[in-house]
């Protein structure tokens, strides 16, 4: 019987442990009332039931004291569970700064996904275990959402913007990959599957698929196609800002708001140029919008990433041989 | 309570409802009734100042460049038409308490010829804006202040999809109220509202300001706000 | 010798006849009988999809409709339920023919908006219906952008119009209450004796006209970015689905409220009547009302905790959500504490309340889960959510509305429903309930994401379960629906106070004459006052 | 039976001295508009159009002789707008704060 009715999901990420603490503290919390509302209702109803059709009992007066008993306990239970909540969400709002990325790309009924050593998949993620991954993830129509049950965590994939998720696998294993959101026809067949692999073996799956290009190296190529390079100068005497040491640093903008260049921000700044324009500079940039996919743009992200640690020296391209996948610390800067 | 109104059947207990004891309970419940549906549009145009607030503050620049883009004189004007409106609509009300049959229907007529007017400039400025490309769709085009300035265009339809919601909504409150001024005219004539029965002129009278409040907030948020970085 | 009595006696119902003493009917219990007609329709029909839906999720494999089809399938189950049947039920149904009777009124203070606000439900209802008929609407009932406005191939428009129409329904209704409220109450009937119903309807008035607004501009702006792609939620222009979240969610967060709050001012007078006694805490269950009124309107951001919504903006909405939960907990603890020592009768409404106490504690409970920030994030979207909200709209509102027919049937009709059939249904109802949903939570928490045509294997046994428990449901719902009608011709003529109530409105014969009472009652005791009812008193404890 | 006991009429004269002061204070909110006060350009024109909107509630609108009610009421609609506006931009003015994209 057990394995044709599971009745607890796999637990399979760092988080996942503690996700399922708290549901137990949840669950003893909720059985503890209910089981104390049923019991007096059952109590009361048996002892207390009409014996003549004309009875009546005497009124007993409600106490404040009862009234607020029973609404400063359940209160105070409450605030436990809030900051309990609160305190998981946070982590698993903040990816650590080891954290392995990887881009997915949602679309009506598939998930196509790209590691930034150029390995593409679709309906499938490979990881390794024991090391924080984090999904920079898009939709190229409606909202979906990137759920994977085995780790407890899920995020909605948003058309127009980036959103991340991030978790560590921490058993071997072949999880479901469900879109959570609503997406249309076939959102049911918008399903995959999570390998997460040893360190060795995940390697080894790396090599067996060799890409043509790392993420950041195609990023470079679009970059130099699409002729940005004209305006964006590296040592800064272009019409455009250089974007060397641009990704992670702070941006003084024209209407005199500050922003860190992240993600988003390169992503808009190609699609929507003007939303955002940089102190000193005009609007003059065009908007690549329909010129450009999302998977090119997570490229293009990838490469200004890229260029961004660029600046500590020449370095190769992450994801190449040797080199370690780790991305600047976003919230230092 | 009932039995109070026993007088003389003048046109206040004919216009007493058989759910009501007393016509002052009745004007009571009217004009409750009219505050609550006035609450009901606050929210209803809450929403439409909400996504200009949210999308303002995601994109000020542009905002700023579409709004310089309408004519602040117009809407200066019309605003000024409104607010006489308000002031004919309020001797309006004010007549109606005092009785005043004939002026009722005076107040009520320039009441309704202001809204027309302020109508009117509402349409010459919408087909100014169509002429000028600016409707969202297909052909919108905005250009910016000056050579060096591209305005990001979605981000310019976004105001001007929130301009002709705003507008638009109110300028069909404009014409409903219009609609409800016709119909006060009409009984008005008859001489229908007197010292003790003028409930319908004064609750038409609040909407009527009401409608004048919301223009009061749409003229600086749609023409005024960042007007000075278009000079 | 009551027969004849009764029988001679004119009542709102034999004053006057023919169709058009309905259609153009300004008495508020006549449009009430309108309201159940409407909202019945709509149940059976809501009830009809649902039956789909779970035939459909017995195998894992799409095998009964095509995936289409189901989408469709659990959108219009959405919008027929939620819209056209939970919102109205109760205050349309239930309300509009007691609330006035319960404060000693003729009837309400507007009876003609009264009735428009009917033809405006019918007039929504038949939009909603052509897009059903039609061909039906795929966008799930959350309508989220940019799906419903530029993917969506399927009856987007007449949807929403129809939803848009209801919404003004509703919201006159609630502003006629409101005002009623305030201007119609007999001599003497104080605030603070007002029979909690009517706190409760006051109470869920307010929400209807200050959220509805707000869902009809978030319709018009759906309705003009479908319609001519202008670009106020789409991403390509810079829009921002998530305002589309914001909007829908400030009125849809709050219509659960609608749907529950009439509902526990049911539970308010079952428990009292059917124990004899005053309701414990009067004042705490009555402010506790008006609390989860305000209050509902700050957490409407605990839907997007995974939309992208800024986390501290989760931060603040989780908090504020728990504060909902106090009302809430008042409430049924005061409900319980009213069995305490009272004479408690076990008859078919008071099952049904007690169903609901028990049904909504496990719905509120596992609300707190999902208030939770980081447990609310492994759950949304699955079926842990689906079952919540079941055991609050189902559990509760439907349980409520089920004691509150079978309690008022004799007043509304004159005739009693026959006892031992409503026993049995109150019971099957209250298992076939449990077996359809408590699966449910399970499934959720093992990662079975909502709106799913097809499934994983290992999810089945769940289905066949809750499946199972739904067609046991569908009996418990037709049972009653087959009693009642035949209770109007056989059933035992209702005498003016059969459960030995002190409201208002059983002060008056069954059925009620058309301006409810002979002469315009004055109210001299508190609420919930037996003593004058049942003569003799016995002291029990 | 006096219907009209919380009936004031105001006079003529009160409703134009708030007529013209409603005139004085669009032309100078539309002056004010063209002269760069930066971030206070918002705040002007939001606080003018304000005692704007208080002058016709009260006057026009005869607030200022209403019942309590009514006045809490009006209360209740602006209190209910400043909600959905509040929590809104508290969401939208939030975003990225932890410096993580859709956070």
């Amino acid at each position: 019987m057990g394995s044709n009715l599971p009745l607890f999901p796999e637990a399979a990420s760092t988080i996942a442990p503690d996700v399922d603490h708290l549901a137990v503290f949840l669950l003893a919390v909720a059985a503890f009332f209910t089981v104390l509302i049923f019991v007096t209702i059952f109590y009361f109803a048996i002892r207390y039931r009409r014996r003549s059709e004309r009875e009546l009992p005497l009124d007993t007066h409600g106490g404040m004291t009862l009234e607020i008993l029973w609404s400063v306990i359940p209160f105070g239970i409450t605030m436990v569970m809030f900051s309990w909540g609160a305190s998981l969400y946070f982590r698993e709002s903040r990816p650590p700064d080891n954290a392995l990325p990887v881009y997915v790309v949602g679309k009506q009924w598939m998930w196509k996904i790209e590691h930034i050593q150029g390995q593409r998949e679709i309906n499938e993620l490979h990881i390794p275990i024991n090391r924080p991954i984090r999904l920079t993830m898009t939709s190229e129509d409606v909202i979906h959402s990137f759920f994977v049950p085995a780790f407890r965590t899920k995020s909605d994939v948003v058309p127009g913007k980036y959103s991340t998720e991030w978790f560590t696998a921490t058993k071997p294993g072949k999880y479901h990959l469900f879109c959570a959101e609503y997406c249309g026809n076939r959102h049911s067949g918008m399903i995959g599957w999570v390998y997460a692999m040893e360190p060795q073996d995940y390697e080894k799956w790396l090599n067996s698929n060799p890409p043509p290009s790392t993420m950041a190296e195609s990023g470079s190529k679009l970059f130099n196609g699409m002729g940005c390079p004209a305006c964006h100068k590296p040592d800064g005497t272009g019409r455009c800002p250089s974007l060397v040491g641009l990704y992670g640093s702070t941006v003084h903008l024209a209407d005199g708001r500050s922003i860190v260049a992240d993600a988003d921000y390169i992503r808009e700044s190609i699609v929507l140029p003007q939303a955002k324009i940089v102190a000193g500079y005009g609007s003059l940039m065009p908007t690549y919008k329909g010129q450009v996919t999302e998977e090119d743009l997570v490229q293009l992200v990838e490469y200004i990433k890229w260029l961004g640690d660029k600046s500590e020296g020449n370095k190769p391209f992450p994801g190449t041989q040797g080199e370690p996948l780790a991305i600047p610390d976003l919230r230092g800067k | 309570m009932a039995s109070e109104m026993q007088l003389p059947a003048h046109e206040e207990s004919l216009a007493l409802r058989e759910q009501f004891d007393t016509a002052a309970q009745q004007k009571d419940a009217s004009t409750l009734g009219m505050w609550i549906f006035l609450i009901t549009e606050i929210m209803f145009f809450g929403g439409l100042f909400l996504a200009y607030t949210v999308y303002r503050s995601m994109y000020p620049g542009v905002f700023a460049v579409a709004s310089t883009s309408i004519n602040v004189y117009w809407g200066a004007a019309n605003t000024v038409v409104l607010l006489t409106s308000s002031l004919t609509m309020v001797l309006a009300v004010r007549a109606a308490q005092l009785g005043q049959k004939r002026l009722i229907v005076l107040f009520l007529i320039l009441t309704l010829i202001l809204g027309g007017v302020f109508l009117g400039v509402k349409a010459k400025e919408w087909y100014d804006k169509y002429e000028e490309h600016h409707i969202p769709g297909p052909a919108f085009h905005l250009e910016g202040l000056n050579p060096d300035n591209v305005v990001s265009q979605g981000h310019a339809q976004l105001f001007f999809s929130l301009y002709f919601a705003m507008t638009g909504l109110h300028a069909f409150h404009m014409v409903i109220g219009a609609g409800l001024l016709l119909y006060l005219i009409f009984e008005a004539r008859k001489g229908r509202y007197t010292a003790e029965y003028n409930t319908p002129v004064d609750l038409i009278g609040l909407y009527w300001h009401f409608v004048d409040i919301i223009w009061i907030f749409l003229f600086p948020l749609l023409y005024l706000i960042d007007r000075h970085l278009g000079k | 010798m009551i027969t004849t009595a009764v029988q001679e006696r004119e009542h709102y119902l034999n004053e006057s006849y023919g169709i058009k003493s309905w259609l153009l009917t300004k008495d508020h219990k006549r449009i009430a009988l309108l309201y159940l007609f409407t909202v019945t329709l709509f149940f059976f029909l809501g009830g009809a999809f649902a039956t789909m839906i779970r035939i459909e999720l017995l195998t894992p494999r799409g095998n009964f409709v095509s995936n289409d089809t189901y989408n469709k399938l659990f959108t219009m189950h959405g919008v027929a339920m939620i819209f056209f049947f939970l919102i109205p039920s109760i205050p349309a149904t239930l309300g509009n023919f007691f609330l006035p009777m319960m404060i000693g009124a003729r009837d309400l203070a507007f009876p003609r908006i009264n009735l428009l606000s009917w033809y405006l439900l019918v007039i929504g209802g038949l939009f909603a219906l052509f897009a059903m008929l039609a061909g039906g609407v795929d966008t799930g009932w959350t309508f989220y952008t940019p799906y419903s406005t530029t993917y969506s191939n399927s009856w987007v428009i007449a949807t929403a119009l129809g939803i848009f129409v209801a919404g003004f329904s509703s919201i006159l209704t609630g502003l006629n209450f409101i005002v009623t409220v305030h201007r119609m109450r007999a001599p003497g009937m104080t605030w603070s004796r007002l029979p909690l119903f009517v706190w409760s309807n006051y109470a869920t008035a307010l929400i209807q006209v200050l959220g509805t607004p707000v869902l009809a501009v978030t319709i018009i702006l759906l309705f003009c970015e479908r319609v001519f792609h202008i670009g106020i939620f789409d991403p390509a222009l810079g829009g921002d689905p998530v305002l589309f979240q914001h909007l829908f969610w400030f009125y849809s967060h709050p219509a659960v409220y609608i749907m529950v709050l009439p509902a526990m001012g049911v539970i308010s007078e079952l428990v009292s009547v059917f124990s004899r006694k005053r309701v414990f805490g009067y004042h705490f269950v009555a402010y506790a009302s008006m609390a989860i009124a305000v209050l509902g309107f700050l957490v409407w951001g605990h839907h997007l905790f995974v939309a992208t919504q800024s986390v501290y903006a989760g931060l603040v909405f989780s908090f504020l959500s728990y504060f909902v939960a106090v009302p809430s907990a008042i409430k049924v603890f005061n409900w319980t504490a009213t069995l305490y020592k009272g004479s408690i009768s076990f008859a078919t409404p008071m099952l049904y309340a007690f169903g609901f106490i028990g049904l909504f504690t496990i719905g509120g409970l596992t609300g707190l889960f999902l208030a939770a920030l980081g447990f609310d994030v492994h759950v949304t979207d699955t079926y842990f959510v689906v079952a919540h909200f079941h055991y609050i709209m189902v559990g509760g509102t439907i349980m409520a509305y089920m004691g509150g027919l079978h309690y008022w049937w004799p007043k509304i009709t004159g005739r009693m429903y026959p006892e031992g059939w409503a026993k049995l249904s109150a019971l099957v109802v209250f298992l076939g309930f449990n077996l359809t949903f408590f699966p449910q939570f399970i499934l959720g928490y093992m990662g079975m994401p909502r709106r799913y045509h097809v499934y994983p294997d290992e999810f089945q046994v769940l289905h066949v379960l809750s499946t199972a428990g739904a067609s046991v449901l569908a009996v418990g719902y037709l049972m009653p629906m087959i009693y009642f009608v035949w209770s109007l011709k056989y059933g035992a003529i209702a005498p003016a106070n059969p459960w030995g109530a002190s409201g208002l409105e059983w002060k008056t014969q069954s059925p009620p004459p058309l301006h409810n009472f002979d002469e315009t009652p004055v109210v001299t005791e508190e609420a919930y006052d037996y003593s004058t009812v049942i003569g003799e008193e016995v002291q029990i404890g | 039976m006096s219907n009209d006991v919380h009936q004031h009429i105001d006079s003529a004269r009160t409703y134009v001295l708030v007529f013209l002061a409603l005139i004085c204070l669009t032309v100078a909110t539309t002056a004010v508009a063209f002269v760069d006060l930066g971030p206070f350009s918002v705040v002007v024109a939001l606080v003018i159009a304000c005692c704007k909107m208080l002058l016709v509630a009260l006057f026009f609108m005869h607030v200022r002789h209403s019942t309590r009610l009514t006045r809490l009421v009006v209360l209740g609609g602006l209190l209910w707008l400043g909600i959905l506006l509040l929590l809104t931009l508290g969401d939208v003015m939030t975003r990225g704060w932890v410096g993580v994209p859709g956070r």
